[in-house]
């Protein structure tokens, strides 16, 4: 108990990883297969790909101290637009790109502005605007739309080695994301605005920005994700996003990598660890066949049981005085 | 599932019938509802409705429009095969059907020696998961065979090629992809069909200017949409007034939009995509007291069931689920070295009243979400699987 | 330096800030005292940007100035240390002392010189126990205290202003303090200080400034004042006419509350006995395990260790429901966050308590509770009005209600005139004068050693989680502060 | 006290404004607008489609939409108290197929399952808010895997697809109705449960247990102090909350039938029916009533688009303008109290006043 507590939540969570690696190796042996083998490391990381450009956006929105119910409808918006402005022409690639991610930086943006400066609490006003966008996809979008060319569509196929250049890409934003979050003003900021709005106030910064900065960065996020799936999709399809259940998903791999659900403390390599989980159990069960139906059954036990081991640490401990850890405090009733 | 305007259709699709694909347009749409409609591929559904079908009339499952084979000599095998299903989803009960009858038929063919075991991955729904899907199989599966029962047409295309370039056989049902490199691709006649179907029997049973309420599902599924633009179509030329609804499946949304519709006017027919949702439509008249209107369903049992109880006037178009038994057969001629159709054009025929007591009593005691036409009768399992919707 | 005229400022129309004046010059430190709730930490704030003035001036170095936002007072040169504390606990003391102003080189923070400022500024402090990496939250109340006064003298300032800054302090770092004040005088910076203990008034005030009521009473050299004339300022009457009087017929009666060897992991060798009829006053400094204390009682801590026995019965207990239904009733020290439901309403307040442990009481406690509001003379637009827009005296007032409302036999309440104005103060006095004549045991923790000596029938002193000693009604401040501060001289610098 | 009492409920109502005072007072916060807003879109309505406004049309549409203003109190109470209930929508399904399956054609089976069905709601209602209290996770994430694995478990034990439609008699809770009422002709089951619930919800939350959770959500660590049970209040709104998804499935199975996609996204729509009704996320604001009225007026707002030949496509951009605005609104409006810029803040304070009762005058002002 000690040593566990010592352990920071990022550490937890890749205890966690580690378990479910064992477990994977042992399980997927069980099947007759390899869980370390080229392919089924491509495949765990593919799976890592899309939800992890999603879950880093939504790290820093929930860090904030705020969420983002939008992102699938953004994903969508994004390869619609970015598919429908490539149109098969290597020469539109990058027009396409830049289209699909200054869109999605503007949702975020509105995102943004909607819960700083209106003060909705970011449920609501992410809920609003992915019903808005998703009111505009089902309208002028029958199914799914345009089409990218071979160069583009060769980021969701290739890879090196095992490992996808998707999962690279993802990995190289959640690089500058982590420089972003760690070692700029506007990261400190963003964890100063989550933990107490109030005292970051009162320290002189505009708490407004990053706010604002998390929710355009998650929505480019989600973006970049969107055009990873036009990509592999060769296509821009309007369900894309809610296929994946990006919204939810995202947020349970937050909240899984050890990241606070009120917002203030967190780290987006728990974020990582917490979607490779997800990807790891997703495979392991699909190697072994699992009815799909109970999928969702794990998935939803994995993801209370693993939150309730973090947040029994949480229990906010002050150094002891005297005695000698002899009884769990009955804090119960008393921390809210 | 395309907007042809943007899109290059793939070369192969331009080929003729031998199109993989159940929406093959090629004519740029125009801005409006009939962007979906194509005349070519709605006159080629229109002929097949009464083409003959080669095979065992009493197996529908294995029957086809003759037309182009594929020779399949080089796949012949005399051990039994490893085969790699990649199926999109179970998320509702006619796919769920159809799974329950393959497994079925998975295991007549195991006991046969003609296939050693089916590795399965279920994408839920997922376009990208079921890409991830078909990779790992390529990559890891050790797979003798395909089959692909693609989540979306467009989407699922480039995986499917991957599968092919494999070199081993591809066998791809339900909806189509945007390429013929699969060996087959199995699927009954088409959306075209079900709504020439199911609208001429509205326009049969109704007057001139009466009033039709279309309860469609969901926005942008080609087959789907198939459906309602040679329905939308019929309507016009017969001067059926046709107002269309969004419902998402949901019986909820379908006893609301009737009874918003019963509380402004008379509603003399309902048309459907789907036969989902068709009992609560009846009910909603029940309930506003309105007189029965001419009705499609499809061939659910809840539907077939409410048909008969109320006897109203009535269609139940099928898109017949016992193609779930077919790639699994293909893949045994396929085995064998046999030649098989190039696109395996399975009947779909819509069961009229007359018909609706023999199938009803063949599905005694199935549950409501059970489709008459699963053609799973000679199979081991039956009727507890079924009945009892074992799910593997 | 710093010239403030005129000044007012009221909180939803109750004057806080009443016409104001004040001078700071280079080099001075200037003390500022007063009662609770005479507005010292409202003048600094507004000072600092956080409250906006309702009118005068501002003026440094003759300019006049507005601030609307703390780093606009930080640019001009004036920074404060805040009463409450202004750190995030999950973030590192360095991180923290330059928050909203991180060092860069190039785009990134530099960490290792954020890291390293800190240390130095932490070093020129005399502090070595505290590392820039640590996290805030696992620091003491003491050390957090250090990092807040580090950060505020990290802004250069010309100005700086303290809001008791050495409320957590004991000795050594009190004397650590001084020698910081001491050499930002030297460099000629201004020091606004604000502190209810007048022996470091005396010690470091070069002038004082005394409010009353949001009034300046008077501003002298420190030379030309002492202990006794100052208090007089303050209070405005003699302290003794300030608390009242032992009702007659006052009797100490049996021990209702019984405390043998209680102990858990912030407080050990507990022993403490509480008779009917009696006021015991709790001192000590900041930390020292007052409110542990009285949370271990009202089971919000409870005790792991000893022996308990409430009414000659033993007592467990090991919630707050099983304290109240025992007939316990807690008074915490912050209404805000502990004793209110600011969005509900006075009478949904006053019937909180009723309401969530004896129900089937709610019928007739609707009827009782206006009455009891009355007795108190609770100042609102009528019993639906929001609590949170009544004034802090008033809140207060309705969380006496509530407790009164369950006629509890034991009542321990934890600083409760903390913030609260002088009218509101003599209520809650007269309140428990009233309480212990009805025969109930009455425990009050306060950090106000007058209001201790002046209410007590027996003054406990707690050091680090320990009862340091009692003492008698007649001690004087010093005893006090001598137990409360004895032991802790050798641990301070651990 | 210990003092002597008198006719304290003068008291009592010398202390409080007048009902009508208060009631206009309420009609000025978010939680009373949202029935201003309600009778503002049935007026429009009826203007677009004056056969809406007929009494039998209209008691079909409040029929209709009870199964939501019922999921929508049940959620208020969990929201109130400072949490989110995913869980909903998957526990109304659950229920629909749980009817579908263990009841059959069989009338017999209709009490005993029925009291299942609620016993099974209480259940999953208990395990979200032991999980939420006592493991201290999250409630977005508890019943987000409640949301996830109940759904998950029921489809797999039915295989996808229920047997069949239950029983009619049981189906006529949801279905059918008081015939020959005047002028309604049918008063709908549905119209009366949701009276009934709507008024035992008001009823529940003017008792002690409905302050308590208020104050609950409103400050935990305060109502903690006071003595409440916080897990155990918090606790009893989840089990209120998926008792009330119950209730809603139970009519739904009637009105509906049997079908996987019964029940799915009523979370958010409840969640959006109670912030659309002024109660705040994060809890302790928001009247009960406001919450079902929310859900009316969601209802009242796609009926209109629907009247207005609106493509039903764009409902969903009409809703995310519509809850956005009205929640900033809302909290425009709190924060412009909080900032005493409005007349509760300003408004003449006065001692509280205590009628000197004879012979007892030693508790007067
Ligand atoms: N934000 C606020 N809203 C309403 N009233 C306030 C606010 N801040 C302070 N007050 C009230 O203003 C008065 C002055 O408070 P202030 O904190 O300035 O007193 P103080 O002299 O610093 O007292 P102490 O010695 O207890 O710190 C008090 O009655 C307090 O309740
Ligand atoms: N190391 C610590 N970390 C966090 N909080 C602390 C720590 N020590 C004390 N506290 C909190 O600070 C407050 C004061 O602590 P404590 O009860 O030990 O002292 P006290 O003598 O009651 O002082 P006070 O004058 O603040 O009432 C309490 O609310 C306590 O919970
Ligand atoms: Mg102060
Ligand atoms: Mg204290």
């Amino acid at each position: 108990m000690n040593a566990f507590s010592r352990l920071t939540s990022t550490h937890i969570v890749y205890l966690v990883v580690l378990l479910t690696f064992v477990a994977g190796t042992v399980l997927v042996g069980a099947a007759g297969r390899s869980f370390v083998s080229a392919g089924n490391i491509s495949a765990v990381l593919t799976g890592t790909s899309v939800l992890g450009f999603i879950a880093i956006g939504q790290t820093l929105v929930i860090l904030v101290g705020s969420l983002d119910l939008s992102v699938p409808y953004v994903v969508s918006l994004a390869s619609l637009l970015s598919a429908g402005i490539m149109a098969n022409q290597p020469g539109n690639i990058l027009p396409g790109v830049a289209a699909a991610l200054l869109v999605s930086a503007g949702i975020g943006l509105v995102n943004g502005l909607v819960v700083s400066g209106l003060k909705v609490h970011g449920f609501i006003a992410t809920l609003g605007t992915g019903l808005i966008v998703s009111g505009y996809l089902a309208t002028n979008y029958k199914g799914s739309a345009g089409q990218t060319p071979v160069a583009f569509r060769l980021v969701g196929a290739t890879g090196i080695g095992p490992v996808p250049v998707s999962t690279l890409i993802m990995l190289a934003c959640a690089g500058a994301v982590l420089l972003m979050l760690t070692r700029t003003r506007l990261g400190h900021h963003m964890y100063a605005v989550g933990g107490d709005i109030r005292v970051a106030r009162m320290s002189g910064i505009q708490t407004g920005t990053p706010i604002v900065a998390a929710h355009v960065i998650c929505s480019l996020m989600a973006g970049l994700a969107g055009l990873l799936l036009a990509a592999r999709l060769g296509v821009g399809s309007p369900t894309i996003g809610a296929q994946g259940g990006y919204d939810l998903l995202s947020i349970a791999a937050v909240v899984l990598g050890g990241t606070l659900l009120s917002g203030g403390k967190g780290s987006l390599v728990g974020t990582l660890g917490g979607v490779l989980i997800f990807a790891m159990i997703d495979n392991i069960m699909s190697v072994m066949q699992i009815n799909p139906f109970l999928k969702d059954v794990v998935r939803g036990i994995v993801i209370v049981v693993a939150v309730a081991v973090y947040a029994r640490r949480r229990v906010a401990r002050r150094a002891t005085r005297f005695g000698h850890h002899e009884h769990v405090r009955n804090e119960q009733e008393v921390s809210a | 599932t395309t907007d042809q305007s943007i899109e290059n259709p793939p070369a192969a699709t331009e080929g003729g019938e031998a199109a993989a694909t159940e929406e093959a347009g090629a004519t740029p749409a125009p801005e409006g509802g009939d962007e979906w409609f194509d005349q070519a591929e709605y006159d080629q559904q229109f002929e097949q409705r009464s083409a003959s079908f080669e095979g065992d009339p009493e197996q529908p499952w294995t029957q086809y429009i003759d037309g182009e084979m594929t020779a399949t000599a080089e796949f012949a095998a005399d051990e039994p095969q490893k085969v790699c299903f990649s199926n999109a989803s179970i998320s509702n009960p006619w796919r769920q059907t159809g799974w329950i009858t393959m497994n079925e038929q998975l295991k007549v063919l195991q006991d046969s020696g003609v296939i050693s075991e089916m590795e399965t991955r279920d994408a839920q729904d997922d376009d990208n998961t079921q890409i991830a899907d078909i990779d790992y199989f390529i990559a890891e599966g050790g797979c003798d065979a395909f089959i692909i029962s693609p989540n979306s047409t467009a989407a699922l295309t480039p995986a499917v090629e991957r599968a092919c370039e494999t070199g081993k056989p591809v066998v791809v049902f339900d909806r189509g992809v945007e390429t013929d490199c699969a060996t087959t691709f199995i699927h009954p006649i088409g959306g075209f069909a079900w709504g020439i179907d199911s609208a001429n029997f509205l326009v049969d049973n109704l007057q001139e200017g009466d009033k039709v309420v279309a309860l469609r599902i969901l926005p942008g599924v080609d087959v789907l949409e198939q459906r309602w633009a040679a329905a939308e179509k019929i309507f016009e030329e017969n001067g059926i007034e046709a107002t269309d609804y969004f419902t998402g499946a949901d019986p909820t949304e379908i006893k609301k939009i009737i009874s918003d519709e019963l509380a402004t006017g008379d509603v003399q027919g309902v048309w459907m995509d789907a036969g989902d949702g068709a009992v609560a439509a009846i009910e909603a008249f029940e309930d506003a007291g309105a007189d029965y209107p001419v009705m499609t369903g499809e061939d659910e049992m809840s539907y077939l069931r409410k048909w008969e109880d109320t006897g109203l006037t009535g269609i139940a178009p099928v898109y017949s689920n016992f193609q779930w038994r077919t790639p699994l057969l293909a893949l045994e001629r396929i085995f064998a070295g046999e030649e098989i159709p190039a696109e395996w054009v399975l009947p779909q025929e819509p069961i009229t009243e007359d018909q609706r007591a023999g199938y009803l009593a063949d599905n005694e005691g199935m549950p409501d979400g059970h489709y008459a036409k699963f053609g799973g009768e000679d199979l081991p399992g039956y009727p507890e699987v079924w009945r009892e919707r074992i799910i593997p | 330096m710093l010239t403030v005229t005129g000044l007012s400022k009221s909180f939803f129309g109750v004057p806080v800030l009443e016409d104001v004046t004040l001078r700071l010059h280079a080099g001075e430190v200037h003390g500022l005292v007063g009662e609770n709730g005479a507005g010292k930490s409202t003048l600094m704030k507004i000072l600092a940007g956080v409250h906006d003035r309702d009118a005068g001036t501002v003026e440094i170095d003759g300019t006049p100035v507005e601030f609307h936002h703390p780093t606009q007072a930080h640019t001009a040169g004036l920074s404060t240390v805040f009463q409450e504390f202004n750190l995030l606990p999950d973030r590192t003391v360095a991180e923290n002392v330059f928050l909203g102003r991180e060092p860069r080189r190039g785009l990134l923070v530099d960490k290792r010189a954020m890291n390293s400022m800190t240390s130095a500024l932490l070093e020129d402090l005399g502090i070595t126990s505290i590392r820039p990496t640590t996290t805030v939250g696992s620091l003491s109340v003491a050390q957090q205290q250090v990092v807040e006064i580090a950060k505020a003298i990290s802004y250069d300032a010309r100005i700086v202003s303290m809001d008791e800054p050495t409320a957590a302090l004991a000795g050594p770092e009190v004397d650590l303090l001084y020698a910081i004040i001491r050499r930002l005088r030297a460099r000629g910076t201004a020091i606004l200080y604000v502190s209810h203990r007048l022996k470091e008034i005396f010690d470091l005030c070069d002038t004082i400034t005394v409010l009353k009521d949001g009034r300046v009473v008077g501003t002298e050299p420190a030379s030309a004042m002492d202990d006794a004339a100052l208090v007089r300022m303050m209070v405005g009457r003699p302290i003794s006419a300030y608390f009242p009087e032992e009702l007659p017929g006052t009797a100490v009666g049996p021990a209702l509350l019984r405390i043998e060897g209680g102990g858990n992991d912030q407080l050990d060798a507990v022993d403490l006995t509480l008779r009917a009829g009696e006021i015991v006053g709790v001192a000590g400094l900041q930390g020292s395990g007052r409110t542990e204390l009285v949370e271990a009682v009202f089971g919000v801590h409870p005790f792991t260790r000893g022996r308990l026995e409430l009414d000659g019965e033993p007592y467990t207990a090991s919630s707050p429901r099983q304290a109240v239904r025992r007939g316990v009733a807690l008074i915490t020290e912050d209404r805000k966050s502990q004793g209110l439901s600011l969005d509900q309403s006075v009478l949904d307040n006053a019937l909180g308590v009723i309401r969530s442990v004896f129900p089937r009481r709610t019928a007739a406690a609707r009827k009782e509770v206006p009455g009891v509001l009355s007795s108190l003379e609770v100042v609102a637009r009528d019993l639906d009005q929001e609590v949170q827009y009544l004034s802090g005296g008033n809140q207060q007032k309705v969380v006496l209600a509530k407790w009164l409302a369950v006629d509890p036999r034991v009542v321990l309440l934890d600083e409760p005139t903390r913030g609260i104005d002088v009218g509101a103060k003599i209520a809650v006095y007269d309140l428990m004068r009233r309480l212990a004549a009805e025969g109930k045991a009455i425990l009050m923790v306060s950090s106000e050693l007058p209001e201790v000596l002046g209410m007590s029938s027996r003054i406990v002193v707690m050091r680090d989680g320990r009862i340091a000693g009692e003492l008698p009604p007649d001690s004087t401040e010093e005893q006090v502060l001598q137990l409360a501060t004895g032991a802790r001289t050798e641990r301070a610098t651990r | 006290m210990s003092a002597a009492v008198t006719d304290r409920s003068a008291v009592l109502q010398q202390n409080r404004a007048p009902w009508h005072e208060r009631a206009l007072r309420a009609l000025r916060t978010p939680g009373g607008a949202v029935f201003v807003l309600l009778v503002v879109l049935l007026l429009a309505a009826i203007a677009v489609n004056p056969s809406f406004g007929e009494p039998g049309s209209l008691i079909r549409f409040v029929g209709r939409t009870a199964p939501i203003a019922i999921a929508a109190i049940g959620q208020y109470f969990v929201i109130v108290s400072g949490e989110f209930d995913l869980s909903m929508g998957s526990v109304v399904t659950a229920q629909v197929f749980v009817a579908g399956n263990l009841i059959g054609q069989d009338d017999s089976r209709t009490v005993p399952v029925l009291v299942l069905m609620l016993v099974l709601g209480a259940l999953v209602g208990l395990v979200n808010g032991l999980v939420t209290t006592l493991l201290k996770v999250p409630s977005f994430i508890v019943t987000l895997g409640t949301m996830l694995a109940l759904l998950g478990l029921v489809l797999y034990w039915t295989g996808g697809a229920a047997t069949g439609n239950p029983a009619d008699s049981f189906r006529q809770i949801g279905r059918g109705g008081v015939q020959d009422v005047p002028v309604l002709e049918v008063l709908p089951y549905p119209v009366v449960l949701v009276t009934v619930i709507a008024a035992a919800a008001f009823w529940l939350m003017r008792r002690p247990y409905g302050r308590t959770l208020i104050a609950v959500g409103d400050n935990p660590r305060a109502a903690a102090l006071t003595g409440a049970r916080v897990w155990w209040v918090r606790t009893r709104a989840f089990m209120l909350s998926s008792l009330a998804a119950t209730v809603a499935g139970i009519i739904l199975v009637g009105y509906a039938g049997v079908h996987p996609s019964v029940g799915r996204g009523y979370e958010f729509t409840a969640i959006t029916a109670v912030v659309l009704g002024g109660v705040v996320l994060g809890g302790g604001r928001g009247w009960v009533l406001s919450a079902a009225a929310g859900a009316f007026a969601l209802e009242t707002l796609f009926a209109l688009l629907n009247f207005l030949g609106v493509q039903s496509t764009w409902r969903d951009t009409v809703q995310g303008v519509i809850i956005i605005l009205a929640v900033a609104a809302g909290t425009q409006t709190w924060r412009r109290r909080r900032r005493g810029r409005t007349a509760p803040a300003q408004a003449p304070k006065h001692v509280i006043a205590a009628q000197p009762a004879p012979g007892s005058d030693q508790e007067g002002t």
